[in-house]
């Protein structure tokens, strides 16, 4: 009988030093990019939706379909910024911290040219239509602002990571902050890719 | 419903049926060879069981019924009929083709130059990622979704239309990335998620596509310049719809059932008359007369 | 008054339920129901549609008793039986589970759908040809009716002939509303910008109350409207007053009214055929005397009530689109005499 | 084996103990009111504040009972019956019955799992305070005469601009945007938790019932919800900013509206129903003494409806005229939809039939479920068939259909589950005479109330009407109902006094009154903060059936399970319940309180038209939550820097 409350009583964890397994951090952060993902995607049926609702010639009312070259630009801005993101979190799981800060900088540097140039999209757009012209304006602003928005909330948190970085809160065993917040940048890089398609191709298909 | 195009060259359209057997003939003999080799180095049926191979060969069999014969011309009469050609691709197709497990077989019967550079990008950090049954499901279900929906807007649909080789790629597309995303599902068990990931991942990729079959459905007008029949459009919205959700539906309750309930719940071997943590007064204070 | 003969008796015991006709539940039921004779019950069909559900709802409601009564037993004996049983029993009878919650279900589940299928097939098919086309129009809070081939209107009334599929096409002027005749036909929504169809066809002559049921604001409450089913001779005369010119004042106070109406504000909003009233807010007035009430069933139609609309109808109605009217107090019998006249 | 072998709480050394409490204890201040990141405190406000609400509602219904007791009653005006069905609505079903089994989530699921608590207290905390104040921001709408009015699915275009003028709609559109952000925080937190905080040994497949069912309605709800907060963003979009989506004027389209919220709308029902089957297939085999009937079968039927219910939405679009051949998909899919509930009921009844049952209230309103879900269900299914649905939709008929199911379906469990988990709550036993008298006072009452709308709707009475005229035969069944309502508020408010009296004179109860067999029986009642003082090991679904599990708390066990140096719990990994780590939890917060209220500004100034305040809103939130995640300040060699 001893034996067995001491079988039953004794430790479970056995010499386990190494974080093992998913932290609840990250998969919170899974979660939340799942709801947001589901978010953008109701957002774009939304699109199609009204689309093949209206029927005729899209974008309507003599709007003409978006041209191409700067979204493409904005495309190889943003998608891309996820490269130095990646090469900063692997730098910091080795500790070196000067990769971090590298890293976080030019990813930030990418996301506000990115910005600025969506800006410019704007500015030219305006002339030609608002959010109120009709349903493909609404559409059309909502969604990249939306997603804008998106962009500047990870902004916000490169930032917060390059300032928490600056006080030297991460090193090879304190990284976890970094890759949670890594996943919401390369989810806002993946959704623009669904956007471009949505918004900038499939007009011309 | 595209008279003209199909009416036009033949001479394509033949050319196409005879690259779609050469590829399908270089598939099946590249995964037989790669199952023979491994059956050969560890015993006939230990790496890749008797029934993926069966399975894989069923799924080669599939896009030869489905763009031959009746099907085709089905295709060829009616939105309907194309979409059943479609989903022959999709959703029967694919998931034989990723039951085969077909990731190791065909990268060995692969040439030796190739096989290295595979082994290369295997190993590298982005192979590394890459190759996470997650990363991998996620990535094969975004594939999929995009190109459902790629192929489904009037231009490369009527482009698909006309031309036989732009329907064949059409076609490929399909067909590679259902096969892909269902090896996540059903394929070798260190390239899969786990049941409840898998659950959570078929019901993901269940959303665009019955999106798409909502868009189809639903829409007031044609969506395809050429075709004109909007009973015939919602029909062929409907087939996107119920068999792709009716097939994940199955699998997904098959997959959580097998996972689940073997091990079972383990019910205590004798509900306890009473519980060693019960209270000492389990009788209310008052009782009503009779209330027992 | 009534352009219609008297209202017809509702055969309730005889016409409902008829699958499963001597079972007491449905009688009883009905004779709940039958407290009003003037209820627009669903289970009192008049007309192809309604009935066909009804048929389908007496099927369904007997599923469901055997469901039910099953479960109850059920609960009945465990309750009986198992309480202070001595000890619990083992098992885990998986199977039993599987077959009386899943399979026995699924086999009743596929026959009733089946049903179902051939009912909504039924509903969807309208008339290939129909004779009579009606557009009905929703607003807030009342219905705008037209008649296709006819340049007249009326309101809160269609006059159908009996025993023919009358086509309806559903248009709104605002928001959502919905076409309900609950005796003769399942509802089908007004969508903005959009047009819908749907069909009637009574099978006895009678009134048949019908209401908008998709909420629409303030007074959907007061969103009612009558189906008038007429012998096809009764109907094509009715119909051709439709398109005639409203009948003109006869006496003297109709003639003072008629004045009085054209002065007033009453003719911005309201047409009366041959006059030169053409407004088109309101409903067009030149049959109003004959119409079963007022406001789309807020009130009575008769002379009291028309007056107290008139000078207010915000107490009746409050929010209704018709702003109270200052017209002197000797002039309200005047109009009222002349819209009684509009028959 | 003797009775008192292994009280909970002696497993730990006395010197573990204190540090427990050192470490976990808050003195109940003014100040620990405010910053509380207890799941077990958080848990009980989410009930009562939620009561609150639905006590509310309550009263808007028997407001509008007694408005429709007669034909032509002039009780309220239209505009007031209007706010009312919709408030009354909106609040039972995002204020209430959501909240409400989350409140029983919060304070159960980390004590079913054997944790200390939640997986991210302060967001948990923070939940709650987003709820409050969301609550409140649509609550305080009424008095001010500017309560939503459109009904709780507010259709486009009634709910535009041109058509509802003023605050109404804002406060509905926004009211429910904000709401959100508390229920997709709390679903990711029970996600969380029940993956990574499980006690050591509970495999998924020893998973509590009740714990799936939360764990499958927070997965609804992330994919769930998104539909509706894009919905209502649009509506505000075009209300406030002119843009089209829901104008066919300008391309824009009304049904899309419909869509997206049933979309949303229909996994939803699901969503408040599903914890609350959980919690009868929580309450059922303590009064049945023996284990559940099939507990795979209801995990696969939890999962199941899960994934169909977001197959169904056109069901509540039957009437909108849409193709006849998706109608008929649709039908199939909600007739299907079915066979899940019937395996749930199926597994219950055999549950009992093979059980030994001893009725106790909790065990009655069980009883009380299954009598009106069967009926509320068995109309469900009626509705599925599209022709009798165009028929029926939209009358009375449906508001008889989802009352059974909501208040049979959930408001019974609920009834069910303060009566089962109110000893462990309160540590005192409730009044069972008095407990008795209420339950049948509710059940005769609520078919009372419920039964006779099938009748009005079938006889052609529509719903959402502020009156209607005599003579149609609706009358009497009117005043039956709105006399079983005052039934049904007569037994509420007694349920409300048994609360009261068991707070001020119940019988102390004991760690488990009920012999119940999951963890949160094997610890104190009330629960210490620390919840438990070994946290257990588990080997079966029933662990504290389990004598395994009850040696593995008593004394002697290890100190990696006591972890008294801290506040600390246990990571295991996510399928098979291995464990993995120990963690450090956070400790109270006022931060939590102040996100909410910085929010509770920002979405008061969307309200009121101020937006360059809204903004700053938004940016003190941004300062707040980047001082919340704040990493502690550590030397490179605690952080494992190698370079700079
Ligand atoms: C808790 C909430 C809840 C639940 C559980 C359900 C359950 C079901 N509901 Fe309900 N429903 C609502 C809440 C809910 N509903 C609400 C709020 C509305 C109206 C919204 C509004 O308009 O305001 C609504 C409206 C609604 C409609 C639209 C009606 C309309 O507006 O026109 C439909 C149509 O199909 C429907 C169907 C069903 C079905 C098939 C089920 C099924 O899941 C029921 C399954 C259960 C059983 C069947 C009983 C147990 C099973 C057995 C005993 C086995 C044997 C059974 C058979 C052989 C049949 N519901
Ligand atoms: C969970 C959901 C829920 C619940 C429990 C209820 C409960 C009740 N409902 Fe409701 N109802 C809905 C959800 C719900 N309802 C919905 C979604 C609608 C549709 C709205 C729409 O059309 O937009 C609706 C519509 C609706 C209508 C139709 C209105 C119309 O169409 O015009 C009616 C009419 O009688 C009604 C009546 C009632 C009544 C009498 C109760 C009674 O059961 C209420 C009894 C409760 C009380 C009397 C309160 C008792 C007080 C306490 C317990 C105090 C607690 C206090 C503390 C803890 C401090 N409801
Ligand atoms: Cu029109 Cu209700
Ligand atoms: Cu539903």
């Amino acid at each position: 009988m001893t034996e067995r409350i001491a079988a039953l009583t004794a430790p479970d964890a056995l010499a386990a030093e190494q974080p093992a397994g998913r932290s609840t951090g990250w998969w919170g952060m899974v979660m939340l990019i799942t709801t947001e993902a589901t978010f953008f995607a109701a957002l774009l049926g939304s699109y199609f939706y009204l689309r093949f609702q209206h029927g005729g010639d899209w974008p309507p009312g003599g709007i003409e379909a978006p041209k191409l070259v700067k979204p493409l630009i904005m495309t190889a801005v943003l998608v891309p910024s996820s490269v130095p993101l990646l090469w900063a979190e692997r730098g910091i799981r080795k500790g070196r911290r000067w990769r971090l800060r590298v890293g976080l900088v030019a990813t930030l540097l990418m996301g506000l040219t990115f910005l600025i140039l969506q800006g410019t999209e704007y500015d030219e757009k305006l002339h030609h239509f608002t959010f109120t012209t009709n349903v493909y304006g609404s559409l059309f602003y909502f969604i990249t602002g939306f997603h804008g928005f998106h962009v500047l909330v990870g902004m916000l948190m490169t930032s917060w990571l390059l300032a928490a970085s600056a006080q030297g809160s991460f090193g090879s065993r304190h990284h976890e902050q970094v890759s949670v917040a890594a996943l919401y940048w390369h989810f806002v890089d993946i959704v623009w890719v669904a956007i471009l398609f949505t918004i900038y191709l499939s007009p011309r298909l | 419903m595209t008279v003209l195009a199909h009416g036009a060259d033949t001479r394509a359209e033949s050319l196409t049926t005879m690259a779609l057997l050469v590829g399908v003939g270089l598939l099946a003999g590249a995964y037989g060879r790669g199952v023979h080799e491994l059956w050969r180095r560890r015993g006939a049926g230990v790496v890749i069981p008797g029934w993926r191979v069966v399975a894989f060969g069923l799924g080669l069999l599939v896009p030869l019924i489905a763009v031959t014969g009746p099907v085709h011309e089905l295709a060829e009469a009616s939105l309907t009929g194309h979409m059943s050609q479609h989903m022959l691709l999709l959703v029967v197709a694919g998931p034989l083709l990723g039951a085969g497990a077909p990731g190791l077989p065909l990268a060995l019967a692969a040439p030796a130059a190739l096989r290295r550079c595979w082994a290369r990008a295997r190993v590298g950090p982005t192979g590394r990622l890459l190759r996470r049954a997650g990363v991998l499901a996620v990535c094969c279900g975004l594939a999929q979704a995009v190109s459902l929906w790629l192929w489904h807007l009037p231009g490369p649909y009527t482009r698909a239309e006309r031309d036989p080789w732009i329907h064949a790629v059409e076609h490929a597309c399909f067909l590679a990335t259902a096969a892909a995303f269902w090896a996540a599902i059903l394929g070798s068990r260190r390239h899969r998620l786990p049941a409840p990931l898998a659950v959570l991942m078929l019901f993901a990729s269940m959303l665009p596509a019955s999106a798409l079959g909502a868009v189809f459905t639903l829409a007031p007008q044609p969506i395809y310049p050429d075709a004109t029949d909007l009973v015939d459009q919602q029909r062929a919205g409907l087939l996107m719809w119920v068999p792709m959700d009716v097939l994940i539906l199955g699998a997904a309750l098959a997959l959580f059932l097998r996972w689940f309930a073997p091990s079972g719940p383990s019910t205590p071997a004798d509900p306890p008359a009473t519980c060693r943590l019960e209270s000492q007064s389990p009788e209310p204070a008052v009782l009503p007369e009779g209330a027992q | 008054m009534d352009p219609v003969p008297a209202s017809p008796a509702r055969r309730i015991f005889a016409r409902v339920g008829r699958p499963l006709r001597g079972t007491a539940l449905p009688v009883v039921l009905l004779a709940l129901a039958a407290c009003s004779p003037h209820s627009p019950s669903a289970l009192d069909p008049g007309g192809a549609g309604a009935s066909r559900v009804a048929g389908l709802w007496w099927l369904m409601f007997w599923i469901s008793v055997v469901v039910f009564v099953e479960v109850m037993a059920f609960l009945t004996w465990a309750l009986v039986f198992r309480r202070r049983a001595r000890s619990a029993r083992r098992g885990d009878p998986t199977r039993f589970v599987v077959v009386a919650g899943a399979v026995l279900p699924a086999f009743v589940l596929v026959a009733v759908y089946g049903v179902g299928l051939r009912d909504l097939a039924a509903l969807g098919h309208g008339p290939d040809k129909a004779a009579v086309t009606v557009d009905a129009i929703g607003h807030k809070w009342w219905w705008e009716v037209r008649y296709a081939g006819s340049p007249g209107a009326t309101a809160n009334e269609i006059h159908i002939p009996v025993g023919e599929k009358v086509r309806i096409r559903l248009r709104t002027a605002d928001v959502l509303h919905s076409f309900w005749v609950p005796q003769l036909m399942p509802k089908t929504d007004l969508i903005a910008g959009e047009l819908r169809e749907t069909w009637l066809r009574a099978d006895r002559r009678g009134e048949y109350r019908g209401q908008c049921a998709e909420y629409c604001g303030l007074q959907h409450a007061h969103m009612a409207f009558l189906v008038v089913a007429q012998p096809r001779a009764d109907f094509d005369a009715w119909y051709a007053r439709l398109g005639a010119a409203a009948p003109a004042p006869q006496t003297d106070d109709q003639r003072r009214g008629q004045e009085a109406f054209l002065q007033a504000a009453c003719s911005s909003c309201h047409t009366v055929r041959g006059t030169p009233a053409t407004g088109l807010v309101g409903p067009d007035l030149s049959d109003v005397g004959a119409r079963w009430s007022l406001g789309a069933g807020a009130l009575p139609n008769d002379g009291g009530h028309l007056g107290g609309w008139i000078a207010n109808s915000q107490t009746s109605k409050p929010g209704n689109a018709m702003p109270p009217q200052p017209v002197p107090a000797d002039r309200l019998p005047d109009l009222i005499a002349y819209l009684r006249s509009l028959r | 084996m003797s009775a008192t072998a292994a009280h909970p709480l002696e497993g730990a050394p006395p010197e573990a103990m204190r540090q427990l409490e050192e470490h976990w204890g808050e003195e109940k201040t003014f100040r620990t009111f405010f910053t509380t990141v207890d799941h077990k405190r958080i848990g009980r406000r989410y009930l009562v504040t939620a009561g609150l609400f639905f006590g509310f509602a309550g009263v808007s219904a028997m407001v509008m009972r007694t408005q429709l007791a007669g034909p032509e009653a002039g009780i309220v005006s239209p505009q007031e019956y209007n706010q009312l069905f919709t408030m009354h609505g909106t609040a039972m079903i995002f204020l209430f019955s959501t909240p409400m089994l989350f409140g029983f989530g919060n304070f159960l699921v980390p004590l079913m799992v054997g944790a200390r608590d939640m997986a991210f207290p302060r967001l948990n905390a923070f939940g709650y305070w987003v709820f409050l104040f969301a609550g409140l921001f649509m609550w305080a709408s009424v008095p001010a005469g500017a309560a939503p009015n459109g009904g709780w699915f507010a259709y486009v275009p009634l709910t535009e601009e041109q058509n509802t003028p003023g605050l109404h709609m804002d406060v509905y559109t926004l009211g429910l945007l904000f709401l959100g952000i508390s229920t997709t925080a709390g679903s990711i937190n029970f996600i969380v938790t029940a993956l990574k905080l499980r006690a050591p040994g509970m495999s998924l497949n020893r998973v509590p019932i009740f714990v799936w069912a939360i764990v499958a309605t927070s997965f609804m709800v992330i994919f769930a919800l998104p539909a509706l907060n894009l919905d209502n963003a649009m509506l505000f979009l075009d209300r406030r900013f002119g843009t089209h989506f829901f104008d066919p004027g300008n391309g824009g389209n009304v049904l899309l509206w419909q869509h997206l919220f049933w979309i949303f709308g229909h996994p939803d029902v699901y969503i408040i129903v599903m914890p609350a089957l959980g919690i009868v297939s929580a309450v059922l085999p303590v009064f049945c003494r023996r284990a559940i009937v099939g507990y795979p079968l209801i995990v696969l039927a939890i999962v199941a409806i899960a994934i169909i219910s977001f197959g169904v939405w056109v069901h509540h679009m039957f009437a909108t005229g849409l193709p006849q051949l998706s109608l008929s998909f649709f039908s199939a899919a909600s007739t299907i939809i079915t066979i899940p509930s019937g395996i749930q009921m199926f597994a219950w009844l055999a549950t009992m039939a093979l059980g030994r049952i001893v009725v106790r209230v909790p065990f009655l309103y069980v009883v009380g479920f299954i009598v009106t879900f069967v009926i509320g269900g068995l109309t469900g299914v009626m509705f599925a068939m599209t022709a009798f649905d165009q028929q029926v939709t939209d009358s009375y008929f449906i508001v008889a259909h989802f009352h059974y199911v909501l208040f049979g379906g959930a408001v019974f469990p609920i009834l069910a589950a303060i009566h089962h988990w109110l000893p462990k709550m309160t540590g005192r036993m409730f009044n069972e005479r008095l407990g008795r008298w209420s339950f049948w006072l509710i059940l005769i009452g609520m078919n009372g109330t419920f039964f006779p709308m099938h009748l009005s709707g079938l006889f052609g009475m529509p719903r959402r009407v502020y009156t209607y005229p005599g003579g149609l035969g609706w009358t009497g069944w009117n005043l039956v109902a709105t006399l079983g309502a005052y039934v049904l508020a007569v037994g509420l408010l007694l349920v409300v006094a048994n609360v009261g009296w068991t707070l001020r004179r119940g019988r102390p109860a004991g760690d488990n009154p009920w012999g119940g067999d999951s963890l949160e029986w094997a610890t104190a009642s009330p629960p210490r903060p620390y919840n438990f003082a070994v946290l257990p090991r588990v080997w079966t679904v029933h662990p504290v059936w389990d004598d395994r599990t009850i040696d593995s708390i008593g004394p002697g066990a290890a100190a990696d399970r006591i972890l008294a140096d801290g506040r600390k719990t246990i990571f295991t990994s996510e399928l098979d319940g291995r464990y993995e780590r120990v963690v450090e939890m956070p400790e109270e917060s006022l931060k939590p309180l102040l996100v909410g209220v910085a929010l509770l500004v920002l979405f008061g100034c969307l309200l009121f038209g101020r937006y360059w305040a809204a903004v700053a809103a938004l940016a003190v939130v941004a300062g707040i939550l980047f001082r919340w995640l704040w990493p502690p300040r550590r030397t490179p060699e605690e952080a494992g820097a190698v370079s700079r």
